[in-house]
């Protein structure tokens, strides 16, 4: 298994990516017993604009808290896509959402790419808000950066009620998108 | 409605401490400093909200009610420093958190429990100014600010977090110092390490070290509120205890009184000095990120949200040994650390998000003997370990090669 | 018949229009933007216009 | 020289604005520009001031002179530059936190010196910049993110308290009410004196949210329910139902303004001859 | 344990005091201890805490706990000393510089917080202590130090201030009127919730010096004469004559105090089940 | 009402400058600094009364009015120093006087005079503290304050005046430099300077070197508020001219609306910085009181009320040659000189009113290859000249016999 | 009859107790400092302990 | 002439002393075109207590404003007259307040002592206040420190109206008391 994962979660305001990078980083740091940092950065325009969470998840002591040179891009906007399409290696992983980003249309990265429908899947469970939930079923299922489970937990343990039931399914829709489950 | 647990006994905390285990948590930087305040006892937040420290105001606001606590928010940051103040005086452990706008504010107070001794800490997260700035962004432009910002001659502690660990323990400590000295204590946080979230573990709250203030222990009628014992710190009692005082922000004397004598004024401030400066073993805090014995080529010498860039950075001089030392203890200025360091290195760097400040006590320490390099950077954004790997090899060329 | 614009660069789609408007010209997408469906019966009261929070509504003013 | 129409009192190349979805905030400013439209303010004869909150931006999307000052201080701004040069229109417009709570003290001072100033505070009900905590002006048992378990203070009667400090002119307004806002405004920029609006304006994000108070049009509702008309025949009565206001102008009176007072001023100083060391 | 005297809550041994002859200082200060005495207060439960300026210094001469603070904050001190150990009596003295002019905001914020304080604001219409400036209780017109022209700007009516901004007690007296300002502060000491009591003093050395008011015993004839009983039939009818002023209880209310209502939240928090990170 | 005779055209005074020749008066501090205002063409004061500072207030009081000026006491020193940024805005010369509590007070919207580029003066007679401290006597310990009492990067002049005449003289360069340079300057007198009383020469009116701040000459349209001209001072319109601007506390680009941008940012914080350290002949102040030429065994470096004690002394060292160099300039702080000037003395002696501030900057600038040697009073008191004769002994006994 | 005491180290000579005893109990010296001439008409009533603001007065109170 | 005089006028708050000092001050600068600097000190308790003001006249430059070793010392308490008496050397002038001080209960001064009733005499002008203007008629007899012309014109400079009158006599009374006119 990988020692150290510096995971990117970019897209905009208002997407839940800080609430996602959070959940990542207690699964890896609360449930597998890692260390984890979690930090974040708002676009440089006060209004909209890009916001990214990163998320560094390590079986050594994290010295550098931030993200330098990602090995897991999560991608939830065309400027999102871009901004890392091209710069990643081969060896990293590229996950994005084809509700949004028409990736044809974009340059192709080096990285190993994966695209799956998120937001369209989080409207059909009746909440674009929740596309976040369900992109980090599709990470976990592709990278296993976390084990399921420990994920599961996690956001048993940190929601109650209805907002558990449907961040749960949103999910393990995102599990099954991407071929667990 | 009461603070509940009032310590009773001299030097020994009666608070309930919670859980009774090691807990591992995942919190961000200010979470975690409202869990150390809670830690340590402190029991009152008087604060008003601001960017990036609010949410230290508002765990309080959810956490000290449960635990019999009071969280007030007062009407702006010279009030809510003010009330501190009063409430640490009834024996309560008393805080508050703002950032660079508000702890400008809080600065003539902040006079007042200096003077008038008052242990309590104010947590100042800083953020990018000058003036309102870039209000969400990281710097560290208060630390000359910290020690310097008020009028008169002033001394005061001041500590600085790089991990959200430290956020926690530097809380403790920040506490456990201001009992332990009767004064006020900074805990100089910055943007980076108070919104960044990490894995922290919470001690046994039965292991964690707790001061308690001194207490008076004679009669009512003798006791002197600024009598000082050996140490240079008098002992203080609470407010509505048996022991009747007086406070007061003019110059005093032993009784806590008004009065003019130049001979005790002059005593009592430099008092004021030396009851830091004569326990610096109980104050000064520093952490050497490499071997402490080894002969260096490059000294960096980092605080807060530097040290974590700079420490990666400097795994990655191959060619070259650099060590980082980080001041945990940003005042009193840790000078012989700095110089006994400095002495085993060949060339001094001072990494800081602004445009030169520890650099200039840096360069003080060290004279003239070993070059003092600075990076500085002042836009609102954090360093990047590999800026401090390109400022590492500008110094190499210049002076190591 | 009123000219009635909308600048969806600037609409946030919070629904005020479209609640408050007195002739019930707006109608709803399925994001919650305006949209306007009975244009004939605006009065150009320009109520919408002054409640829109963001700028987003012209009704009938130009070049005036 | 044509008549200027409200909208060139924006800049509007700043826009969109950075306010949320259903924010007040907008509607607010709408009225300030028609009333300075209807006024034919020339731009460069106007200062707006503002302090720092979500409605302390509203100087980004003005197109007059402004002065961004700091949290709680726009008043003590505006006042420099009102005592200075007189003949300028100033404007302040203000949070509740930043008016009210912080900045309390520089409005009842600017209401006792009578200064000629026009204050819109654009009262939320909470610190909408910062996250929604607990204002001056949040009601008691109100829900925000540092009054978890309910507000356990009151809220001021801002009205009240700029009347009992001496403004020349205190009036209420809503956003839901606009071309009374729009009235009310003007009337206060054509008043001599301290003259004080306060707009109770929805702030869905947070307020509304942690008080389950619905959608911004939800919200927008509730003030077209809770407002009373001054004039009207149920604020005659004096007991309002609960959860009601008044809106409309509460105090207009004609006490000379600090400017007047201190012209006399500087006649004695020069009748009685300048320097004198 | 023996009753305690008056004269046991003054700090003897540092009289004579500093204030000059004549001036109205001493006795607000016998008033408040005689209060303390009615009540027998221990004066290890009473913490005074003071402002700075000449009745500032009050608490030199006060044998119980006392705070003195800075300029204008003391209130804020005070809320400090309250919120933590509500079971203290705290009285808070302020000049009307102090108290209601650097200090206002923390005024109405008291106030508004319904705060179990008592504040004795002296009011004489000056800044005392630095040598007679302005003050935002001086009357318009009136000679100080920095207003050799007149007073350009109006007073404060403090009691209405604080009434509406929703003190519990609020209350004026006059160091002529001393068995009824005695007997002011004895209730505002009981009274729960923020109590305000606004006394009317001379400062013969620098305000009626200047004014040409005469001798400390020509002011004390004046407050005589201006003073208003608001129980009389004078007070009922409405219209004071010029110069003349209210005396007695102005407002007194009962709404729970800050204490109270915290003691709430307290209890909501801890049924909630504390630690919840 | 209105302010008398704005000036006009740009970078010329038209304000009527009163009588038409030299004055000699005999004249406390605190007046001759309300004088030099008047002479340099200030018409705008807001203030807040403390001592020792009071007179100063008063005598704008009296005087303002009389020549078309507004005096204004504002409910506290937040509000004065925000009311003299407003009032400068409109072209007006403007400023306020105050003593250390509130300076403390002062410090948030300095902040904003310095980001937003205000011309402005600001008068701390110093008192010694901490906090209320005593507050009719003299002390220097807010040396460190003003420089550095603000929260986040900032950069600022401060004056500091040892006679009468220099009150006069010097008020009148702090503001020709605050308008040279759109930034506030802080005029750093102290109780001893201020209550003084002495005869000064008022220079013709005519005769007086009057600086106005640069004003646009472009286009409304095109102005730009915050564009540097190369000298790196922006021209400042007036509000209320034909020109419209915005001021903003918050980082802002050129047109002054606010802006996030990371290079706007750092390149703005920086010129803050470059545009008052690339001009610092223009800036930096001291008088030599002795021949710069000569070399000395005792360079002893002062500021303020402790220059004419010391100058006293150095007259009566028959054994050994001492000199007074007199920092009139204290920030930025004159490095190059006291660097030459040490480099011609055998050892360096700092007499403050205060535990130590100046002696810091002067080891940092002297490293330590000199011994740096302080005399630090905080006790309420002034120096003697005996006192500095004493340590001077002391100091030769140690290192110059 | 009452015993009536003047603290000379306390009395300012401000002249309040000469002026408002009603019972014109005080006269003053050539300092303008009060010296008791009727003290037979003292009722005790207290009000010049109350008024005097340097505490130099006491009237009967000794023991009480 | 004597180059500098260093001059300590020392008594309690009330006196006057601050405004003797400025018009000997005054006079000396603004009449006879010397260097003159004023400085006072108040007592170091509080209330009441010592007061003094000190004048330091010179051709020269005046270099510390202060007055280290005083030629000429009015002494208008007991206290003032006791502080200084014993330390003046020979060729000092000591001039204090007969009405006030008993000399022969005092140690005597080595200085030159003068003693005058200047309470006395103030207080037969109808206002106790005005000794100060005594002492500053007699130093003037007695020292020559300014002409007797000098410290008049400044005295009607200052004063205007009644007080100017009584002032001026009051100068007028210490000038003849010290044998002068
Ligand atoms: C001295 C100071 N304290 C705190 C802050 C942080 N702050 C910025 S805006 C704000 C409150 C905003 O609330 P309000 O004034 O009601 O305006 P709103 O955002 O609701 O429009 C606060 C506390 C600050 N900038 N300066
Ligand atoms: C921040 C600050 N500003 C100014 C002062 C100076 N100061 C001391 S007391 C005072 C005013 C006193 O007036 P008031 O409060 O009316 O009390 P009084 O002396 O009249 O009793 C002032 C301005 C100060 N100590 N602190
Ligand atoms: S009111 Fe404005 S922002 Fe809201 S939906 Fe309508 S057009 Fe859009
Ligand atoms: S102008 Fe009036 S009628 Fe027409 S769409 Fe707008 S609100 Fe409706
Ligand atoms: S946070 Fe509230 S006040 Fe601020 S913009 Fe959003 S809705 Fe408006
Ligand atoms: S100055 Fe005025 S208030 Fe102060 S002690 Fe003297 S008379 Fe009283
Ligand atoms: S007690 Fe009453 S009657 Fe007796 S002296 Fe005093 S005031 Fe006069
Ligand atoms: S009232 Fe008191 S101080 Fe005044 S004259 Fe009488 S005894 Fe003396
Ligand atoms: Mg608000
Ligand atoms: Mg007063």
């Amino acid at each position: 298994m990988k020692e150290t994962w510096q995971v990117v979660l970019a897209g905009e305001g208002g997407q839940g990516l800080i609430v996602a990078g959070i959940l990542l980083a207690e699964a890896a740091s609360l449930c597998e017993g890692k260390n984890a940092a979690q930090t974040q950065s708002y676009g440089i325009a006060t209004r909209g604009g890009f916001t990214k969470s990163e998320v560094v998840i390590s079986t050594e002591e994290i010295v550098y808290p931030g993200v330098e040179e990602p090995d897991l891009v999560l991608a939830l906007t065309p400027e999102a896509y871009e901004l890392y399409a091209r710069s990643l290696p081969p060896e990293a992983v590229l996950i994005y959402d084809t509700s949004l980003i028409d990736a044809d249309q974009m340059e192709k990265s080096k990285a190993r790419t994966f695209g799956f429908p998120f937001t369209d899947t989080a409207r059909e469970l009746g909440r674009v808000g929740v596309a976040n939930l369900v992109s980090l079923g599709a990470i976990v299922a592709t990278t296993g950066i976390v084990g399921a489970e420990s994920l599961e937990k996690t956001i048993r343990h940190r929601f109650s009620g209805n907002a558990a039931e449907l961040n749960l399914n949103a999910y393990h829709r995102g599990l099954a998108l991407a071929g667990k489950e | 409605m009461n603070i509940a647990n009032r310590s009773k006994d001299k030097n020994e905390s009666t608070v309930d401490r919670g859980s009774k285990e090691t807990r591992r948590l995942f919190l961000q930087g200010n979470e975690a400093i409202a869990e150390g305040a809670i830690a340590a006892g402190a029991r009152f937040y008087a604060g008003y909200p601001i960017t990036p420290s609010s949410e230290i105001a508002e765990a309080c606001a959810e956490k000290l009610p449960a635990v019999g606590g009071v969280y007030i928010q007062m009407e702006d940051e010279l009030g809510s420093i003010a009330a501190v103040i009063g409430a640490s005086l009834t024996g309560v452990k008393a805080f508050t958190a703002t950032s660079g706008p508000g702890f400008s504010l809080m600065q003539e107070n902040l006079g007042v429990a200096i003077l008038g001794e008052v242990p309590c800490v104010v947590v100042n997260v800083q953020r990018s100014g000058p003036s309102t700035g870039l209000a969400t962004r990281p710097a560290q432009a208060d630390v000359m600010q910290a020690r310097w910002g008020r009028h008169g001659d002033q001394h005061l502690i001041v500590l600085s977090p790089a991990t959200v660990q430290e956020c926690f323990d530097l809380t403790v400590t920040a506490f456990n110092l201001a009992e332990r000295f009767r004064a006020p204590v900074i805990l100089l946080a910055d943007e980076i390490v108070a919104h960044m979230r990490e894995n922290v573990t919470l001690p046994d709250p039965a292991q964690i070290k707790i001061v308690n203030r001194k207490k008076p222990a004679c009669p009512p009628e003798e006791y002197l509120p600024f009598k000082p014992d050996p140490d240079g710190v008098p002992p203080l009692a609470d407010y509505g205890s048996e022991y009747i005082f007086h406070v007061t922000s003019s110059m005093h004397g032993e009784r806590g009184y008004s009065q003019n004598d130049p001979a005790n004024a002059g005593a009592k401030i430099k008092r004021l000095f030396t009851k830091l400066d004569n326990h610096l073993d109980e104050i000064l805090l520093v952490k050497h990120h490499y071997n402490p014995a080894d002969e260096l080529d490059l000294l960096i010498v980092t605080f807060g949200c530097t040290t974590r860039p700079a420490r990666a950075a400097a795994l990655r001089t191959p060619n070259l040994k650099a060590g980082v030392l980080q001041l945990v203890t940003l005042w009193p200025f840790p000078d012989a650390f700095i110089a006994e360091a400095a002495q085993k290195a060949r060339a001094v760097l001072v990494p800081e998000l602004n445009l030169g400040q520890v650099i200039r006590e840096v360069q003080r320490v060290v004279g003239k003997e070993k070059p003092v390099f600075g990076l500085h950077k002042s836009n609102g954004l954090g360093f990047l370990p590999a800026e401090i790997s390109a400022r590492i090899e500008e110094v190499a060329n210049q002076c190591l090669r | 018949m009123t000219r009635i614009n909308i600048n969806p660069r600037r609409c946030k789609h919070c629904g005020i229009c479209i609640a408050f408007c007195p002739k019930e010209v707006f109608g709803a997408d399925y994001r919650g933007a305006p949209v306007v469906e009975r244009a004939e019966k605006c009065t150009a009261c320009g109520l919408c216009v002054m409640r829109c929070p963001d700028f987003a509504l012209e009704v009938g003013e130009k070049g005036k | 020289m044509p008549a200027l129409s409200w909208r060139e009192y924006l800049d509007e190349k700043m826009l969109p604005h950075l306010w949320c979805p259903g924010c007040g905030n907008g509607i607010a400013l709408g009225a300030l520009t028609r009333a300075l439209a209807e006024l034919q303010l020339p731009r460069n004869k106007v200062v707006v001031v503002t302090g720092i909150g979500c409605w302390g931006k509203a100087d980004d999307y003005l197109a007059t002179s402004a002065l961004h000052g700091t949290h709680g201080r726009a008043l003590a701004f505006a006042t420099g530059v009102k005592a200075a040069r007189p003949e300028l229109t100033v404007i302040v417009l203000m949070g509740d936190g930043d008016g009210a709570t912080i900045g309390g003290n520089h409005l009842i001072h600017a209401a006792r010196r009578n200064i000629d100033l026009t204050a819109v505070v654009l009262n939320n009900q909470n610190y909408g910049m910062t996250g929604g905590q607990v204002s001056a002006t949040t009601p008691v048992d109100a829900v925000t993110s540092t009054t978890r378990y309910g507000n356990p203070e009151r809220d001021f009667d801002l009205c009240r308290l700029v009347d009992a400090a001496g403004a020349n002119y205190v009036a209420r307004g809503t956003v839901y009410h606009v071309p009374q806002l729009d009235r009310l405004i003007r009337d206060g920029i054509t008043k001599k004196g301290f003259s004080f609006i306060e707009v109770i304006s929805p702030c869905p994000t947070h307020f509304g949210r942690r008080n389950k108070l619905g959608s911004a049009v939800e919200m927008m509702k509730a003030l077209k329910t809770r407002a009373v008309n001054v004039n009207s025949p149920a604020a005659k009565t004096g007991e309002l139902p609960a959860g009601a206001f008044l809106i409309g102008k509460l105090a207009d009176r004609d006490d000379p303004d600090f400017t007047a007072r201190y012209a006399a001023v500087q006649q004695k100083a020069q009748a009685k001859g300048g320097f004198s060391s």
